[in-house]
């Protein structure tokens, strides 16, 4: 990282600042009057619900997108014209909340996108261009070949790349877009510690984070958007958790303790996985009794995801057996599970939870089409009714259940994806990461979703890596490189957690 | 963050920001009708070129010479919905005729054409048979090899063709059984049988795709394959069925159109397939899946044949009718996009 | 056999002679592709067969391939007469003597040429049209590809001879495509538009029965002397034409010959090998050679009009549709 | 996670999850390479089905008929790697030299057809510069407007044709002037020039796509246009530059057969979209972007011609060349899938 001059005299200046910023999506408002403004030096955090215009105030301070409305500045200077790439990339460096790697070409390449190490003869030096690239993942102990295409990569190592190349313009203004969702503690720790190095050299930062915690822990100051709006900015420190969450949602929430209440012990076993062994190694056998939530915890690369998928069919387990209510499920088959009384909420929403261009109405009966016609004919007025019933049961924001999931924010569309998972009121509700980018506001209605259903006896599956997720459960499996290496009941320490997560088991030493 | 959780009751929720999605949805339920001032405007100017055009005669034979390749739309609209493209639909239009024929074909009545193995009342099924093999393999090498629609289908297409010119020596096959030609020139309360059964199976059509599982199944897994998965759709499934149903109905619309012509020429259906194309996308079809109508497929194809025929009637001169053909699509798409409004891509 | 090049072609002395075949999806062409290999037997010929698929560019490659091949003599039918002047002057450099089936090249040099005059088949079908209708009526002229330059002599001497002799009969021209269903649905669009037409002349059979077809839907198959008869005429002579005629369907064809193509094609490329040399003037085959241009001989094969009766027309001498000679007939 | 954030030091990181990256690294370096194999197989083939097939005469057919088709497989090349297509390639390769020809050549010699507008010297400015405008305007529909690649090209693929059947009556311009004739005609050291054209071509597209940064944002546009976006690639701009690329090379291509022909028809590169495309994919070039070379082009547009020459010198059957070509690029397509490894979608 090469120091640029620091000039003493521009240090009232704000980095950047966006003064009354609009900006419209078709009929969407995404932003309405908002602004930011940015010190220098400072770690800046910008928080707000699902769709509150974050993302969108990212895209036009980065030279993405042009606002309808309103001005950017850097530095006191007006912001340089959209076409001119380059001078805005001498400004700010961004890591995007959408992946910008190109999975067909190679890890060195992506890192070094237009910007290739060239000849006097204008042509490319890939030898020392993939020396570079080498180079620099090694400093985020990013342990790839640089020549595989980036598809190999997995999501966390794919979130390193993005992130090592965002740090490497040599920026004094980085922007960083929810950078901790894909990450597991570790990476977090990695990424942290780097962001203080470079804070320390006078790089300043606009963090974004559904995570409060990450907000107290890194951030000098914060910015709070909601409905499109700048509401508040105030020092992280004279804010507590309770103002900021109430700024966030417009609404003085008390947050009250979770009152745990364990399953009745004679409840009968529902879910039984036996010797489960799945394509990828990893390994599991558990019971699971009515009412009971269950969470299974591990970090990238547990085998955690992999198991949940061959317990509800859509990945084929090498071995073993999956028994819901004294039926054996099909190995591999989505309808048998579902069948069966199986809810999914998959871990990528974008990729296997919804079909964008479909209505939420569409999207939530998805799994129940017997439930909304006979003989193989959909009658919609009973499609909308039982969409109309999720709609409100799960708050979802949105014209009717018509509009299609496309137009939903993050949030919202988590909950048509849980609200589809509810839908044949399963008997085994498997969450995968069900709260991967959602706002708190949003967390808690899911996860009190959750709460609802167990008490209606069905047997829940919660898998995260989370800590709010997993408090939920009853009990935790943690596993490790493809094995449980743990069992916490309800009342775990995060300590212990954390380290059974990493391989290390604390009392065992 | 665990103060943040809540098992107690769930708080009202912010007014949601507001949306005008009512007049979204307006637009999605519009985009079906989007070619209907088209329509109208074309059949007006047509009508003031020649009063003929909008003759019980002529509007017959608009419909009837639309009949076959609107069948063809149908065909690759199921496909296109679904996320894939099928090519090899225009040569399927003539082998599966042409097979039949070869096979029930009187070698005496035709000097050797034709080999006269079947009795005739097999031509319409081996027609329909040989549909759904060709969708079949089809979907042997797509959905179960995981080969490229576009260039499988594109091979297909040379391969069908040159299997029919293989098989009738690049001749016409003439002295078709009655039961091949039945449907194809019969006329039901005066209206030739190809229209009934055109538009009773785009009747179908949009029942099946608008109101049934497995026609929402195709949206779906057009929208998004992996997601339609995860919801329990047997997507490999539907998608072989959408390929052999849409094989089958090329047979039978390669059945009607021999049919009328009494005769499956060698070049049955030749060229076809960009018509189809044209026809099914500037009526709002698109090209990525998960998007579309059968009724807009209607539309396209009956504004691109009313088109055809105020052409035909205003006598242009023979060298400039491709080029007007080819000028008609394209400003045709240009205009659907603008009432579309959204980005193709 | 020429003594020159003796033993050098394959099958000890018997010439090795390439012919590429204009396309093989039309009837006519296919009737042609059968009659070579008969013919070449009956001549004693080796033959390399390559198929151009109506592309020029192929056929420029197959003439490449029959010299790496050594062929002595080149058998072909270029579609474009215009493209094919690089690839004759290459064979001629090479000292390969052609001869061109169905076209004149427009430029270089050929043995013989061997076709039957496009022109003229116009012609008659616009005399036979125009006698039957009594120099009265509409008829519609189902035409080829506007990029063949046998469909184009066919319009424009039909169109010419129309508006010489019978300036009375107005003619739609429909542009096809040589397509079947194109053919079909704009003759259906013309009796929509003019119920009163009369006559149909098709380019050729590709339009057959679609015309039949319609014509059978709106009730105008009657005989000649009911008024109400549309009078059809075909082209090519293959044999459903004919049965056609026989059974009163249609009207009129033109015979290509076909047979003859074939046949006299290779004679002419047989007797190049062998150093043989004609001059302008009757054949021993019912068919004279004209001189086209400097250095560029035609053999022009007779083309009749056939006909049920047989009858002249217009002066002119017609065949019978069952008589034996006529290519359709035999095989 | 809060009590895991605030430690100073980086932890050692878990062993990462083994991955056979060597493997997968070997097999996208051979994916160039994989067709190879089979040129091989298909000249030892060739030579035992006729020694004339390993001739320097016939190598030089086999190379100088692809030569043109090899130059539209570049071109495509060029366009399918941004993640687009371009089916206007095939009229474009007729109608430059076509307009070229019509405004040159002088009506005295060819009885009417041409203008003679323009001296000869003009003439392949002329060709360059109409392939430049066709490709602009597909750029504007295209990029400017985000009209759907597939369907502006394949309307654009008609009126081509039709404006080309249109200026030449259906006729071929013939009469050419030296100019337009020069480099399809003549040999440089006995070889054909356009042999060396076309090498020349392909030497320049494998440093260009492989060794600029146009050439790679061609490939980030294909994979990923909106990371492509960000990272500052101006995406509209080489879109522009690539369509219009691949559409002055496709006159340039149709200017050296018509250099060859000594003559433009009219049906000029009719249907030879078809091969294009089926040589690109079988030379490894992926339809949905990102992914291909031109050297894996090459290989594909070699195999298929060096199978075409050798199916001409076996004499198959006329009526079923068709059906071998077809069956040839499906049976090609299947093994690339095999040696390629990948689904391909
Ligand atoms: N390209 C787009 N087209 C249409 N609407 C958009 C587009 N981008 C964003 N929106 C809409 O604008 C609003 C703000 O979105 P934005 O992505 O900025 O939210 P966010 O605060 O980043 O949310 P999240 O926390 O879920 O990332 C949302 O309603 C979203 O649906
Ligand atoms: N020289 C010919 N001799 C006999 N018949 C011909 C001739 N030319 C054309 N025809 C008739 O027209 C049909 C096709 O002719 P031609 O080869 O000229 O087509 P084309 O214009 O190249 O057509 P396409 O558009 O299909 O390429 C044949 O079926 C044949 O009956
Ligand atoms: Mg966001
Ligand atoms: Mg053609």
């Amino acid at each position: 990282m090469t120091a640029a001059p620091y000039h003493p005299g521009d240090a009232d200046r704000p980095v950047v600042e966006a003064v009354d910023i609009t900006k419209r999506f078709g009929s969407t408002l995404a932003l309405s009057g908002a602004g930011i403004m940015v010190r220098r030096g400072e770690t800046h955090a910008l928080v707000g619900r699902n769709g509150a215009g974050k993302s969108t105030l990212v895209g036009i301070l980065t030279g993405l997108q042009a606002a309808d409305g309103g001005a950017v500045a850097f530095d006191g200077r007006p912001a340089p014209p959209l076409a001119d790439r380059d001078a805005w990339r001498q400004r700010v460096a961004c890591v995007y909340q959408k992946s910008t790697i190109i999975p067909t070409l190679t890890v060195a390449e992506n890192l070094f996108l237009n910007r290739h190490a060239r000849s006097r003869a204008g042509l490319i030096r890939w030898s020392s261009l993939r020396r570079e690239a080498q180079h620099l993942l090694a400093q985020w102990s990013v342990d790839v070949d640089v020549r595989q295409p980036a598809a190999t990569l997995s999501v966390e190592q794919r979130q390193f790349v993005e992130i090592a190349r965002a740090l490497s313009f040599g920026a004094r203004f980085i922007v960083l877009d929810e950078p901790t969702a894909q990450l597991d503690a570790a990476g977090i720790d990695r990424l942290f510690t780097r962001i203080r190095d470079l804070r320390g050299q006078g790089v300043t930062f606009l963090f974004i984070s559904h995570h409060l915690q990450e907000i107290y822990d890194l951030c000098d100051r914060v910015t709070v958007f909601r409905d499109a709006r700048h509401i508040l900015t105030a020092p992280v420190a004279g804010l507590s958790r309770q103002a900021l969450v109430a700024a966030m949602t417009g609404e003085d929430v008390t947050m009250p303790e979770a009152d745990h209440r364990p399953p009745a012990s004679d409840a009968p076993v529902l879910l039984s996985v036996r010797d489960l062994v799945t394509a990828s190694g990893a390994r599991l056998s558990m019971r699971v009794r009515a009412g009971e939530v269950v969470g299974i915890a591990g970090g990238g690369g547990s085998g955690k995801v992999e198991v949940a998928e061959a317990v509800v069919g859509l990945a084929r387990p090498v071995a073993g057996s999956v028994t819901l209510a004294g039926r054996v499920l099909r190995p591999g088959s989505v309808p048998d599970a579902l069948a069966a009384g199986v809810g999914l909420v998959p871990q990528d929403r974008h990729r296997e939870g919804l079909v964008p261009g479909l209505s939420i109405a569409e999207n939530v009966t998805m799994t129940v089409p017997q439930r909304i016609g006979r003989y193989g004919l959909i009658s919609r007025a009973r499609r909308d009714a039982l969409a109309r019933d999720t709609i409100a049961a799960l708050t979802i924001k949105a014209a009717g259940p018509q509009t299609p999931v496309a137009d939903l924010s993050g949030g919202n569309q988590q909950k048509v994806v849980m609200g589809r998972a509810l839908a044949n009121d399963p008997r085994l509700l498997v969450l995968v990461t069900p709260t991967a980018g959602v706002d708190v506001r949003s967390k808690q209605t899911l996860l009190g979703v959750v709460e609802d259903v167990r008490r209606r006896g069905t047997a829940v599956l919660v898998v995260s890596d989370e800590l709010d997720d997993l408090r939920i459960c009853d009990r935790v499996l943690v596993m490790f490189q493809g094995r449980v290496v743990a069992e916490m009941a309800h009342g775990w320490s995060d300590n212990d957690l954390v380290a059974a997560m990493e391989g290390v088991d604390l009392h065992h030493v | 963050m665990s103060d943040t959780l809540s098992t107690g009751t769930v708080p009202a929720s912010a007014p949601p920001p507001t949306r005008p999605s009512s007049r979204h949805l307006a637009v999605a339920r519009l985009r079906d009708l989007a070619l209907v001032p088209a329509i109208v405007a074309v059949a007006i100017v047509g009508w003031i070129i020649s009063p003929v055009f909008l003759s019980t005669d002529n509007v017959l034979n608009v419909l009837q010479s639309m009949s076959e390749i609107a069948i063809l739309v149908l065909a690759q609209t199921i496909v296109l919905i679904t996320g894939k493209m099928d090519l090899s639909l225009e040569s399927t239009f003539g082998l599966a005729p042409g097979i039949a024929a070869w096979l029930v074909v009187d070698p005496e009545l035709t000097r050797g054409l034709g080999l006269g193995l079947l009795p005739d009342a097999w031509a319409v099924p081996v027609v329909l048979l040989v549909g759904a093999l060709v969708g079949a393999f089809n979907g042997l090498l797509i959905v179960r090899f995981g080969l490229n629609g576009f260039i499988v289908t594109l091979g297909m297409l040379i391969i069908l063709r040159g299997l029919l010119t293989g098989i009738s020596g690049g001749q016409t096959f003439f002295a078709l059984p009655g039961s091949m030609t039945y449907l194809g020139s019969t006329s039901w309360l005066g209206v030739p049988a190809s229209i009934w059964v055109s538009l009773l199976l785009f009747a179908a059509g949009i029942v099946v795709l608008g109101h049934t599982r497995t026609g929402r199944a195709l949206y779906a897994i057009g929208g998004n394959a992996d997601a339609a998965r995860a919801a329990g759709i047997r997507t490999d499934r539907v998608l072989w069925v959408a390929l052999v149903v849409a094989s089958v109905l090329a047979a039978l619309a390669g059945l009607l159109i021999s049919g009328r012509l009494a005769a499956v020429p060698a070049a049955q259906g030749d060229g076809a397939i960009f018509q189809v194309f044209a026809a099914a996308v500037i009526g709002g079809v698109s090209l990525n899946g998960g998007r579309g109508s059968v009724f807009g497929a209607f539309t396209g194809v009956l504004l691109l044949f009313m088109i055809i025929n105020v052409l035909t009637l205003a006598g242009v001169p023979a060298q400039w009718t491709n080029f007007l053909n080819g000028a008609v699509i394209l400003v045709a798409l240009v205009v659907s996009r603008i009432t579309g409004g959204k980005a193709q891509t | 056999c020429g003594d020159r090049d003796a033993g050098t072609g394959a099958g000890g002395g018997k010439p090795l002679i390439g012919v590429d075949y204009p396309r093989s999806d039309t009837d006519f062409w296919n009737s042609y592709i059968r009659y070579v290999p008969q013919s070449a037997g009956e001549l004693g010929i080796d033959l390399k067969t390559t198929n151009s698929q109506n592309d020029i560019a192929n056929l420029i490659s197959n003439a490449q391939t029959f010299m790496s091949q050594g062929v002595k003599g080149v058998v072909m039918a270029p579609q474009d007469t215009a493209a094919i002047a690089p690839t004759l002057a290459q064979l001629e450099s090479r000292k390969i003597p052609v001869v061109t089936i169905d076209t004149r090249p427009d430029t270089g040099k050929v043995f013989m040429v061997v076709r039957a005059d496009n022109r003229a088949y116009g012609t008659k079908a616009c005399q036979f049209l125009g006698t039957r209708l009594g120099g009265r009526g509409k008829v519609v002229m189902l035409q080829g590809g506007l990029d063949s330059i046998n469909g184009r002599d066919r319009t424009e001497a039909f169109s010419e001879c129309m508006a010489k002799e019978f300036p009375g009969i107005k003619v739609f021209g429909e542009a096809t495509d040589w397509k079947a269903d194109v053919a079909a649905s704009k003759l259906q669009t013309r009796f929509a538009s003019d119920p009163d037409i009369r006559g149909v002349y098709m380019q050729s059979s590709f339009a057959l029965s679609g015309t039949l077809q319609i014509l059978k839907q709106r009730g105008l198959q009657v005989p000649p002397t009911d008024p109400k008869h549309v009078f059809v005429v075909s082209n090519d002579g293959i044999p459903e034409e004919l049965k056609n005629i026989g059974d009163g369907l249609i009207d009129a064809t033109v015979s290509q010959p076909a047979d003859l193509y074939a046949r006299y094609g290779l004679e002419y490329a047989k007797a190049a090998i062998e150093g043989k040399t004609y001059q302008p003037g009757p054949t021993d085959h019912g068919s004279t050679i004209i001189q086209v241009r400097d250095g560029l001989l035609e053999d022009q094969l007779p083309a009749p009009l056939v006909t049920l009766d047989g009858a002249p027309v217009a002066g002119q001498p017609t065949v019978k549709y069952d008589d034996p000679s006529l290519w359709g007939r035999q095989g």
